[in-house]
């Protein structure tokens, strides 16, 4: 009865590509100027080269100018509570396995009260892919110290600059026990598209971190990683083993101790992807596994039967 | 129903030694320690009586130190409606010095006092009661062979009280065998050894105390009876229901329902999922709900105090949803092994906002399975969470009904993912909510948003004053438009007179008893049973309008203005004073006696036996 | 107090040109965008008004956007009570198309249309109202020199309106000064040109509008007023009710109270600590609170859903705490920017199990500030949580009111950790709790624990029937208890009649106009304020018996047997069914003809004049 | 106002030292042969050697069987909800500078429900102790599996076995920026003496974590680091700065990414102090020092003043 086993009814007429403009929904409320606008953007591109099914992807989100996201997309989605729509979203994709789930949320929903979810979610490790817009900052409630502030940032709640130690993304993410972990850069759209894209293709729970700056309330918050700011981006460059000496100096992303230095680099940090693995199954082929074994075990007994059984026995 | 031709017996009469007397229902109290296994004894007799055709219903208490400790587990079995287990017992069942002490009270005069003499020393000066001292511990060693651990001295129990009641051996012989065939040989033979040993004890005093209970023959083409507890009645209505998802934390007495249904559920191709708390247990609850797979949730007081913002969000975006709540003593972490009624005014406004949504209350372990039929009917019908606020005295209880008729009963379970018509909207103001799950694709080409904001008809947030007020009033409309589905509620015993009882949850046995000895007294009275709590049932004033006196028996406490939680309710809609309640808060079920003392004391009646029960065990010897 | 005298005025007469009309109060909106500052001139007229002796109320929207967008401030300023932020405006400044497009029609017939001429172009066929056009963008661009952002035309239609009202003009500029004193000298002195630019704008049918209010003399002796709004009211109520710890989460509309405490605090020798969810945060403050520092958190209804399990465990362990609740529209995140009194019922009953608590709820801006004292009495004196109810409508609104008498209400705040003597009980049966916080020698050498389990007199776990019954019912009366500490309710108006007006935060305002109206209709009308809401205050079936009517005012839904939250109360403890609602949805005040129109439909009144106000802007001109 | 401006009340008669006796309260509820006896002793041993005034020793817990210690500790103390015990214990300590404030509590309490305010807390900082007692599963709710069962662990909600990854607690310990951690075994009186001592003497928020067997539902778990049962215990050794060549090998406590790799060591692992960091300072002191420099600020002007002139400006 699981959801995989009842597939989409085929369309009737052969489907059109994907395109920005189907995917289009309402116009986004973000301030002029606000980085997540071009994360949406990258996020069409995403969708445009996926070429899923459109009935088939779902966004959700939980609180925040991030978490809009759903709204602006038009797909299948939705606007949850604040910092719990990763266990949300394991439900939608446990409970249909053929769908492309997608979550998006800000950095106070999903480090702040959302934080417990990440690591759960990602021990479980359900496939679905979840993009943090990382503002360093609470937008949608206007200037309150989020735990990716910086020490000494002026907010209304830390007036005399913030004294709290922030959290590091990285770190947080690579020991949270996902199995994908990358970070990008709301200026750098090609970027984005491909850390999104790998993201999505990964087999298991991926995370995307994007610094996308609140020109409201954080301004300038990433220009040190804005070249045309005078910043620098500097992008991780992966191993390709292949034997070549400059081969040595690149990132496996296999090696978890290699992506926990990475993350202690000195702000701003590099760029791409940190950390992956491929070998931990997914909770979703762990439990069909298990329903596989125990209906094998149970001799495929329909429903009725099975549980005509269970009476039996308690008589 | 009570029979009302078997009038209270004097108590405490004696007759001659060998006859074994025939009886209508008997009440025995084990008082031992929870390692001893009395539960595994209390579970035999109840599996016997449901294959017996016979009723049956068990009451425990659970040692308050995790190490284990005192404990007792209590049978009422026999013909007639068994409704509650028992006031006072007939025959109790002492392991230890202790057991003995505590639980004397609560055997009736000219009861059987069954003891360890190995352990135990009665008041020699104690004649009320018949005491019949057996070597439970060291018979037990001599039959099964030097086991230090004294693993069987329950089962050698079980064997002197088959005798005692000339149970039917072969059914528990193969009780024995069914629960321990699973492991290795030795122990099924053990356990027959301690059985067979304590069926042949010859006590000298037991010959004064055979009794044979009726044992009905099934009426033709009879369904079986099934025994079990609530909980597992309620883990397996959901699945008769078509519930195949579902995510939760332990929590006690709620776990047990988690733990079957992560058992049960893969082999039904489903997926129940243990969360890190309950916020993320409902939440991943709403996400399979959401990919149309209704799901449930469940937890006892604590968490569900956690899932209230999730809850007020499954409202407002109407996703359906079942949560059960195993009420337990409260507040706070309170009394987590005993039994209180007082989650019913947070089931109904436990989130904030208005934010209205159904609650069920079962009555009986039965109907632990039929509720969870009727909430998944509901949470589908009208896309909205719904409460099933059961109870820890129904959670652990066992009783014995009819097998229910599962090809009749059985729900189909499948999203429903049909492409859905230009026109569909997620959130119409003039047609049912129908969630539309993904996988579904869009004839208009416009993909829904469920959300917690305000929002249109396509799910759009907005602030507009007119929407917010008309969708409110969708969300109220639906919920009582839920109570036009419901069964007409019927009345039991008088249906107009001096007085009605209403219940809800566990107290339906002892009222239901209660009714028979205040008719026995000559008070006109008639129970009603509410399992509708939110939205209640159409028509209750028409009832309530036939009797003079209206008490609702619940367990929870009076409030700062003297009325229980359903009581409040019932008086804030109908605003009539006669409503009042009779409530208590020690944490144990309502014992038949205490109903009747408090209606006796509440309403100025004098003439009232309290203490009678209407069967006795001690009834004349039948020939 | 409405002053009866001042009976309704015909409206729309003219008047000669030139000639300023004096008049007792003016209701002005501005309708621009967020950016363009109009709430900041919105808060000089209040300032101005508070320094004048004047009585002052005002109403403003936040855009939906995040980046903004159009938004309204409504200031209402006179003398006389200022209840209610004004039903139709006598002045609307119209900075937009868009702005004059959605609020004309909250002009009243009569009223003056201000409106920036480079914006605006007014429909030339309205002659209902005095449309006066001046180019408030070119004009201020002109006196302050081309500043790009537009920036500064706000201040210039405070000049206009200074003019127009004859508004004390030193005032407002020293008004000015300290605003933005701070800042540099450029932006002063730009926003004085630009004031004085609009105050001299020879606008030519503006002569026809000039208008004086009165200034009354400030009665002799009088405390000067102050001004402000509730969240700061609650937050500085707190501070002068000594409490110096807190901890919270951001959410809207509670954000300010802890943006106010976590700024402030400090000063005072205490700390605010921002959490990382709600439940911490609530968890911290009672750590603050069991360390012996009476300690605040708060929220909006999401995080009170939240909080519900561990403001269970306060009632249990019987420890003070103060919760605030900003309550905005609901369920679930509903509308966070609008107006909605849906949590009283989770105030009360959100916990699960019985877990009485305080519940408070103020009726005005200045009476934020003293039901913060009373709350924290109430915790300190009765070792209780106490929620206090407040609304974004309250939260958000300035008011005019008497300085508080702080030498006379400062309390002091130090934990008391003076040794317990040898008799002390964390949880006596007979007394009252007192928490003995950490750093108190216990003179029995025995030191306690605070516990969420049920337990005995020393805080030891227990699952005794009869202490769990005991215990419950010490929790019970001693918020039942609460109620005799109470000052008796006063009823407004007629003390007896046909009609009681009941009301509960926000409406007060309207109401109490509703009231002045009601009665020049011939309607013997009284208004009473529940400010009590958990308990109740004693004595309210004696008040509601003098009337035969009772209408219960209230900002929720009318639920599903048709009554409010608070009616529903009401109901269940009179089981009076005269007692109704008046209740609405749409996320916005009450407007006083709203009441006095559902009122007279209720009541099938018919010859209530329900459109009039008992001040009107076009008063006949004064000598 | 704070609490610590408030000296507690000179003792009339001069203080007999702390005993096992006068810190005995009730008599544990637990099942015989739990660990968690043990380090009820053990902590009665290191309360013995602190001699702190025991008017001044808080013990607070959430909610499992090992939550149950404060019952048994006679001195001020509590037990609040599952899960939330750290929040509760900042503010303690927070609102009281002069407390000895000790947090207890499992595996479920600490990583499960309550994983968030762990890492929140531990950013923030503030001057406390936590013990938790690790037995790998839900004993208080009669075996169900845990964050930290380990895979394949049969329970009642896994009973073919657990297949979701449990998280590393060490690991996660680290990585929640706890200033101080250690891991000790509840059959090692004299480690877990020493580890809980230095982490009551840690100026900051110092955890100890400590594995507890629960002999009713996950018997003989971590029999491995059990020598008389056949295991091992290895002990880390902490590094002397002593520059001889044995030096080398013993781990810096200060050094994150060693810590981190310890964390990664095969189970069983070791035991010790992972990490020590001395530099940050507590939430205790940053508020102080901002209430002093506000103070300072505004002139030490009283309460009454202070709210006076607010009220002025407010005319
Ligand atoms: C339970 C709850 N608490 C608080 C809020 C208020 N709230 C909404 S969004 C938000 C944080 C926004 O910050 P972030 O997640 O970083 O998103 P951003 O707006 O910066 O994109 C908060 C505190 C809420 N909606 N619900
Ligand atoms: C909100 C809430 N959810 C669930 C529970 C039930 N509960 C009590 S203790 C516990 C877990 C116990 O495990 P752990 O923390 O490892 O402690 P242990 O008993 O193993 O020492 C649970 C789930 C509760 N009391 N409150
Ligand atoms: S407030 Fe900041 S995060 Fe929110 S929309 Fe505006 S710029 Fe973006
Ligand atoms: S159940 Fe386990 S953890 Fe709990 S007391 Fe018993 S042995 Fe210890
Ligand atoms: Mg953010
Ligand atoms: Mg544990």
């Amino acid at each position: 009865m699981s959801a995989s086993a009842t597939p989409a009814p085929a369309a009737t007429a052969p489907r059109a590509p994907l395109t920005k403009k189907v995917l289009t929904a309402d116009h986004p409320t973000w301030c002029p100027g606000c980085g997540d606008f071009a994360v949406l953007a990258a996020f069409y591109k995403v969708l445009e080269k996926l070429n899923y099914p459109q009935e088939k992807i779902v966004t959700f989100a939980g609180i925040g100018c991030s978490s809009r996201f759903p709204y602006f997309v038009n797909s299948h989605g939705g606007h949850y509570i604040h910092g719990r729509a990763l266990p949300f979203a394991a439900g939608i994709s446990l409970g249909g396995d053929d769908l492309h789930v997608f979550v998006f949320g800000g950095d106070g929903d999903g480090f702040s009260i959302g934080g417990n979810h990440l690591v759960h979610t990602a021990r479980k490790n359900p496939r679905l892919t979840y993009v943090i817009m990382d503002n360093s900052v609470y937008g949608l409630t206007k200037k309150q110290t989020s735990p990716t502030s910086p020490l000494g940032f002026k907010s209304k709640t830390d007036p005399w600059g913030a004294f709290d130690q922030p959290i590091n993304p990285m770190r947080t993410l690579i020991n949270s026990g996902a199995t994908f972990v990358a970070r990008s850069h709301a200026t750098q759209v090609n970027h984005m598209v491909e850390m999104m894209l790998r993201a999505a293709q990964h087999d298991g729970f991926s995370v995307v971190e994007i610094l996308s700056e609140c020109v409201e309330f954080f301004e300038g918050a990433f220009d040190s990683s804005v070249p045309r700011k005078g910043g620098t981006f500097q992008a991780i460059e992966l191993k390709k083993n292949d034997g070549t000496p400059e081969d040595a100096a690149r990132h496996d992303p296999t090696d978890e101790l290699a992506a926990f230095q990475l993350a202690l680099e000195p702000w701003p940090g590099k760029f791409g992807v940190y950390y992956e693995n491929k070998q931990r199954p997914t909770k979703n082929a762990l439990e069909q596994k298990l329903i596989a074994a125990t209906r094998e075990k149970n001799k495929h007994a329909s429903d009725l039967e099975l549980l005509q059984k269970t009476f039996a026995r308690m008589r | 129903m009570v029979s009302n031709s078997s009038s209270a017996t004097p108590e405490g009469s004696k007759s001659a030694a060998g006859a074994p007397r025939s009886l209508n229902d008997v009440v025995i109290r084990l008082a031992g320690n929870s390692q001893d296994g009395i539960q595994a004894v209390g579970g035999f007799l109840a599996r016997l009586a449901g294959r017996s055709a016979q009723e049956v219903m068990t009451y425990m208490t659970i040692p308050s130190t995790i190490s284990g400790g005192p404990s007792i587990f209590q049978v009422r079995m026999g013909t007639g409606d068994i409704l509650s287990a028992g006031d006072r017992a007939d025959v109790l069942v002492a392991f230890y010095q202790h057991s003995y002490e505590h639980h004397r009270a609560s055997l009736r005069p000219g009861g059987v006092l069954l003891y360890d003499s190995d352990h135990v020393q009665p008041n020699p000066d104690d004649h009320e009661v018949t005491a019949v001292g057996v070597p439970f511990t060291s018979a037990t060693v001599e039959a099964v062979g030097g086991s230090a651990k004294e693993k069987g001295k329950n089962i050698y129990v079980l064997g002197l009280l088959a005798r005692m009641f000339d149970l039917n051996v072969a059914k528990l012989t193969q009780l024995i065998k069914e629960r321990f065939g699973g492991k290795n040989e030795d122990i099924v033979r053990n356990a027959l050894l301690a059985f067979d040993a304590g069926y042949a004890y010859p006590a000298e005093n037991l010959q004064q105390c055979l009794y044979r209970l009726e044992e009905p023959a099934p009426a033709p083409g009879a369904r079986p009876q099934v025994t079990t507890d609530g909980n597992s009645a309620i883990s397996y209505g959901l699945i008769a229901a078509g519930v195949r998802y579902g995510a939760a934390y332990p929590i006690t007495p709620w776990s047990s329902i988690m733990e079957t249904l992560r058992t049960e559920l893969p082999k039904y191709g489903g997926i129940f999922v243990q969360c890190e708390d309950e916020i993320a247990a409902i939440s991943t609850a709403l996400g399979f709900s959401y990919s149309g797979n209704l799901a449930i949730t469940g937890s006892s007081g604590p968490g569900l105090s956690l899932k209230a913002e999730a809850l007020g969000w499954a409202v407002m975006a109407e996703i359906p949803l079942i949560v059960v709540n195993i009420q337990r003593g409260g507040p706070s972490t309170g009394l987590p092994t005993n039994i209180e009624q007082s989650d019913l005014m947070q089931a109904i406004y436990g989130s904030h906002g208005d934010a209205p949504r159904v609650v069920l209350a079962p009555a009986t372990v039965e109907d632990c399975f039929y509720i969870s039929l009727e909430a998944a009917r509901i949470a589908r019908e009208f896309s909205t969470p719904v409460i099933i606020l059961s109870d820890q005295a129904l959670a652990t209880r066992i009783e014995a009904f009819d097998e229910p008729d599962l090809p009749k009963l059985m729900v189909e379970a499948k999203p429903d993912r049909t492409p859905r018509d230009a026109a569909f909207k997620p959130y119409p103001l003039d047609t049912p909510t129908r969630h539309a799950p993904p996988g579904a694709i869009m004839g208009s080409g416009k993909y829904p948003i469920v959300t917690g904001l305000e929002h249109d008809e396509l799910g759009h947030p907005t602030a507009n004053p007119a929407l917010h007020a008309q969708m409110t009033a969708k969300r109220r409309e639906k919920i009582k438009a839920v109570a036009n589905t419901y069964a007409a509620p019927e009345v039991f015993g008088d249906q107009e007179g001096d007085l009605l009882l209403v219940g809800w949850g566990c107290t339906y046995g002892p009222i239901h008893e209660a009714v028979g000895r205040l008719q026995a007294s000559g008070v006109k009275v008639g129970h009603l049973q509410i399992r509708h709590i939110h939205p209640l049932d159409n028509g209750l004033e028409q009832i309530f309008a036939k009797y003079q006196h209206v008490r609702v028996v619940e367990i929870n406490d009076e409030g700062l203005y003297g009325h229980g939680q359903l009581t409040t309710l019932l008086r804030a809609r109908f605003c009539d004073p006669k409503i009042q309640s009779i409530t208590k808060t020690d944490g144990l079920t309502f014992r038949v006696s205490e109903i009747v003392e408090r209606v006796a004391k509440n309403l100025g009646l004098t003439t009232i036996k309290t203490g009678a029960r209407s069967h006795s065990v001690l009834a004349a010897p039948r020939a």
